[in-house]
């Protein structure tokens, strides 16, 4: 067991630092036009796309050497490392592995330099977290698929430049899980609609969701990643990477922090909050759990380095996590007392609103990654091998 | 013994349904919610027409001389149904002007507080959103015959559509030196505001007493002995808010087990599924028990005084933590569904943020129900 | 709505005053033959079975007499009013409803006299809460059945002059709810044999569980109580009344004024327990809970007392009383602090010890019961009608 | 960077699990529980031989002079078999005279404590069961080259078992003016009770100091300033039970997965139910989290000092909670297979709510983790 950095993790954390302090001054202190900077700054240094193999523009970064970057990024509350959020979570991953070399070549410099905003095709009408019932169909017609159906909860589908979506290429497959093969679709194919969802938030993060409808859209063949009927292995793969732990505890991390600066200003019958019990144990319960999230990351990372399996244990942090998200933000409206009405915005809102986005935006984060329903039952049968219900 | 409603509370029961299902549907809640002060005159209006603004009112105010089961039958309907309306508060400004004012006041307030003509809220949270004596600082120095009041009320329930306001204010220096008046909005030196609220069926905000002069003939009973007055007003708005939570969270618990049964996942509906199954089991527990021991602190409002603090405490902190807990589980069984504009879990899921604090949340009736064991 | 007693019930309750007066001394001044005098006395005034028909020496009071009996004597902390416990609660009911008129001649007056001891045989090894999966065999040998099999978890059989015993008939039944008989075995018949279980409490309790085996038991025809085949049906009948609540909120009661009164003398961090926030909270949560349990109760009553369905309702209350047990058994135990060790009997055991009796007797009545997912899905099931798994 | 186990820890790890397995099955824990002190010398001895007993013990005492990781990996073990021994006492006796004692102190009693001829406890407790130093109230009044001490200790883990205990007292009237001594269990005027445990592979009781003489030569560091030395001693105390609670909560887990699989229900096992499959996927997230807390708390009591007081705290506080909780469903789980004494689980169950106030259970380290903070 060893927590200590090499040398060599030392010499990069310092050179990487010298590029941040450089680059990346605090929040208050970011000019209206930094965002395009950093972008073009973080691009040069080869930062986005840290781990990505260098033959695609990418960083060619280890694991461990990617562990430190986020760690020093989210200690410094710098912005997303690239503008194509979906493209570098879900897209260029599943290229790495599944695409063809000018798949590769085509799109994930795109990628990386932010000129594409890709959305993910997943979920539809009456599937919910039965993805493999999907129904949207891709029918094979010469050098091209017709795509006919339509996909829900996708965000940021209004700015998207390109679809990466899951269709059903055969119609009578063996079973659910045959026949889902997945294409890369540009979004201005004729044919295709985006109907935007309201959702409850109203917090700035309304209206982010958006159903998808296409109609006798068509996609050439040279666009599918991977091969036919190979989209739910890739699926597979892709949900198991899902999201870093790391940056999850990190969030939670500063949260904690605001959520003790919360209770420093607010009361509990009139006293102040701090001086109650039922407050500062809920605060420290609060930091314990933080704190066994990102010694459960370590492991897990820990791991990965050594070639072991660790997807396995993504459903616990994803679990962990969930349960996390509900009890802060309903803890921070709690203390909020009825000053939790006021809304960003308004002069009366506490902490500028920032619970009331926290309280507000927890739905999307914790049912948008599957429920903690499913995430217990992936634990259940795929770690602990009990059976299916 | 009978712990159930009468044929007349069920007939009323009925009454208050209907007429909300045809008049506040779950639409015209929306489109209220959007309108400036969450509010609807005519609406108002109609309420006032079926009697329901004056239930608890003597009937030589024009009121229909019920009692606290009827209100909770009241409002336990307007919760489930998330009426926009200033009806708590102006019913807790009714329910104190009966039996803490002068015939004089009660002449010239109670008419038009039951036929809808006038409307009152509640002036009594501060800045530290505490509901004891202590807590109320707003000065009033005497003047002539009556008081000049100088302080800031905070967390009013929808102060721009009240035409009155019952305040209570410090008139000495000693714990419970309180004295509680009637102040009309339009007092000079009375200025309001309210902010956008998270439950945007209602409003919320401050209310600014700049020199604001009250005359002896709007103070409620002795000057200096107030608290007693607003004491019972806290009891009886923790069971007034307990009993919109009671209909809240069985429209929720509904709306939930609703969909458990309608939508399919690997070929079942997912109220098949324990996971889905022993949560709706468990809300019904809690929707049941809130029920229980809401009525019990309504009927006791209206029957036994003595029981009133206990009776009302268990049921707002059983309450008010049960309806948010409920309201993340709703979401959760709704999955995505659950967070879109369209689907009414949302609405529900605010107000539950609404209802905690809103006459004392469960930490506050927690420690009075052992304070009242003298511990 | 209304909770005040009528005259008539007032009378009723002042008579039962008097008489307890008389004859139940406080809990301190009952002397060592106290209970057969108690005994002689209640069934001499009826009490006992005093909601039976008098036809067959039972009581014939009312509902609402009932509930008043019951609050009087759980108030003043009366023992048990019989010695058949079993026989009072389980098998006198099952007669009324389904025994004939000689069955309750014989069987009734002796379980209030107290002159039998009847215990229960329903659970198997490996059936569990699957109840009718039972597999103790009855055949039928002209006059009389033949029962072979074995029965798990028979409280006080040790003590037991008979046994109300559920057995299968028809061996290959339509449904498994189909071909179950119910029979009144004495323990005596030759084949019955009595095997204890030890269990974990340790406290007094232990060994009151047994196994009982059947090798070719003979059971006169005439023992059998309903029709052949009927014993599902009276078996479901029987465990709707399983409870009566006002019991259960009574003993909640008696335990939380002994849980303010552990608190009064126990420290939270070296302070007085009852100082810390987070323990008044705890109480005065546990006080609102049995309020809602007490309140639940009397609206079930409520609708018995008016002929509507109540029974529906039984299992709310059962979940309810669960939780409270869980909860509160835990709770004396943490407020104890180390001293959660010493048992009853040790000179240093807090007050006497109950607390250890109570932190390991719930398991008997939680998991006896019903356990709390049997509870949700009646619930879920027959109330609420959600489909079965 | 590697949150993993080494070979030579996994193999550690290993050789205890065999040893335990083949020489303390369950069966053996029960039958040790029921003797007299719940030890068994043999076993000691043996522990003794494979180096065990001084895993942190410098090679010069004939110890194995690993770290608490090691430390960690056999506590994990032994509360996972339930080992019925003084085990985490006598090792916490041994890490204190690693680095407080004199040299001539560590000479005197290291070498017995390493091979098992002496057995160490820890006597810190009094009435108040606080881990303050105001509480500790057990006088030391200069006496010649030493002190006389007077008072009682509560809640000393397997008193009749120990040879020597650790023992805490004051010598001023200022918060922190206690001394630590090492004081003989065969001292003049020293006596000592256990008393019946819930948990029967354990006992505790009482240590009675009526004028019990302590000669300033086993007086661990300067008199008057050893509560440093008491608080490192309960943070390592709270990691040790930790250690022992990560076995105990994952064999629980263990049993009741196996039951699960196990056990038919409706034609099916009832694991394939969500009411049964999801507390056990819920346990294991607490089980896995308290690992992961545990582990890291033993890496910093070796590795970074500062940062061991919040690391113990939080790993301490998790597990104890998480176990009792799982103690519980684990018994739902079961069913009424659950409290018969021939399954296991009610010794895990009773293992649970002896370990959770044990070096300070929640509410005193959530405390103190905010305290930490300064606040």
């Amino acid at each position: 067991m060893d927590f200590d950095l090499t040398k060599e993790e030392e010499a990069f954390r310092d050179d990487l630092r010298g590029f941040l302090d450089e680059h990346l001054p605090p929040p208050e202190e970011r000019a209206p036009d930094f965002l395009p900077k950093w972008w073009k700054a973080v691009r040069e240094k080869r930062l986005i796309g840290f781990a990505w193999p260098k033959q695609v523009t990418g960083g060619g970064g280890s694991l461990m050497e990617q562990f430190i970057l986020k760690e020093e990024l989210l200690a410094r509350k710098a912005p997303m490392l690239g503008r194509d959020v979906t493209g570098l979570s879900w897209v260029g991953p599943a290229l790495i592995q599944f695409g063809t070399d000018e798949q590769k070549q085509k799109y994930i410099p795109e990628i990386l330099d932010g000129k594409t905003m890709w959305c993910t095709g997943y979920s539809e009408p009456d599937v919910g977290s039965d993805l493999a019932s999907l129904q949207c169909r891709a029918e094979r017609d010469g050098d091209e698929y017709v795509v006919n159906g339509s996909k829900i909860w996708i965000s940021l589908a209004h700015f998207a430049t390109g679809i990466y979506n899951l269709v059903r290429t055969d119609p009578n497959p063996p079973t659910k899980y045959d026949g889902i093969s997945c294409l890369l679709i540009p979004m201005d194919t004729p044919g295709i609609e985006v109907v935007p969802i309201k959702n409850m938030s109203m917090t700035g993060m309304a209206e982010i969701f958006n159903q998808v409808f296409f109609k006798d859209v068509r996609v050439p063949v040279e666009r599918r990643l991977g091969d036919e009927g190979e989209g739910w292995a890739i699926i597979c793969s892709a949900l198991q990477n899902e999201r870093s732990s790391i940056t999850e505890v990190m969030r939670h991390s500063q949260r904690l922090e605001s959520l003790y600066e919360l209770a420093r200003h607010s009361r509990v019958n009139g006293r102040p909050a701090l001086e109650d019990a039922g407050v500062r144990r809920k605060l420290a319960s609060i930091e314990t759990q933080i704190e066994a999230l990102r010694l459960g990351g370590m492991r897990a990372l820990s791991r990965q380095l050594r070639g072991l399996d660790h997807q396995s244990q993504a459903s616990l942090g994803k679990l962990h996590n969930c349960n996390l998200l509900v009890e802060c933000a309903d803890f921070a409206l709690e203390l909020e007392g009825s000053a939790n009405q006021y809304m960003a915005g308004s002069e009366a809102a506490v902490d500028d609103g920032r619970w009331q986005v926290d309280g507000l935006a927890w739905p999307v984060t914790v049912v948008g990654g599957g429920t903690p329903n499913i995430q217990k039952n992936i634990i259940a049968e795929r770690i602990l091998g009990l059976p299916k219900d | 013994m009978n712990f159930g409603l009468s044929d007349e509370q069920e007939l009323l029961r009925a009454e208050v349904r209907k007429f909300l299902g045809d008049r506040c549907p779950i639409d015209t809640v929306r489109l209220l919610a959007e309108t400036e002060h969450a509010h609807s005159p005519e609406l108002w209006k109609q309420l006032a027409e079926l009697g329901w603004l004056g239930m608890i009112v003597p009937e030589q105010y024009g009121g229909s001389d019920l009692g606290w089961v009827e209100l909770a039958v009241l409002l336990i309907e307007t919760g489930r149904s998330l009426l926009p309306a200033p009806l708590v508060a102006s019913t807790l400004v009714v329910a104190t002007l009966v039996d803490a004012a002068s015939d004089e006041e009660r002449e010239r307030w109670l008419p038009g507080l039951v036929d809808g003509s006038t409307i009152g809220s509640v002036a009594i949270l501060e800045e530290s959103e505490s509901w004891t004596p202590t807590a109320i600082g707003l000065r009033g120095e005497p003047d002539r015959d009556g008081f000049v009041l100088t302080g800031c009320k905070r967390f009013v329930s929808d102060p721009m559509t009240a035409d009155l306001f019952l305040v209570p204010f410090r008139t000495g220096d000693g714990e419970r030196e309180i004295t509680v008046a009637v102040v009309e909005s339009e007092s000079d030196g009375l200025s309001r505001k309210s902010f956008p609220s998270m439950d945007r069926t209602r409003r919320m905000g401050d209310v600014l007493f700049e020199g604001v002069r009250v005359p002896a003939s709007q103070v409620l009973g002795p000057v200096g002995e107030g608290w007693p007055v607003v004491a019972r007003l806290i009891d009886r708005g923790a069971v007034a808010t307990a009993a919109e939570i009671c209909g809240a969270a069985e429209a929720l618990h509904r709306l939930s087990l609703e969909y458990a049964m309608d939508r399919k996942q690997f070929g079942r509906p997912i109220g098949a599924f324990q996971g889905i199954k022993h949560p709706l089991a468990e809300m019904y527990l809690e929707v049941e028990s809130s029920k229980s021991l809401l009525y019990y602190a309504a009927w006791v409002l209206t029957h036994r005084p003595d029981e009133v603090p206990r009776a009302a405490s268990c049921a707002k902190a059983y309450a008010s933590e049960k309806f948010v807990r409920i309201g993340v589980d709703a979401i959760q069984i709704h999955g995505a569904v659950g967070y879109t504009d369209d689907c009414p879990v949302h609405l529900y899921f605010k107000r539950a943020k609404w209802a905690r604090p809103s006459y004392g949340d469960s930490n506050y009736h927690f420690d009075r129900i052992v304070g009242l064991r003298g511990l």
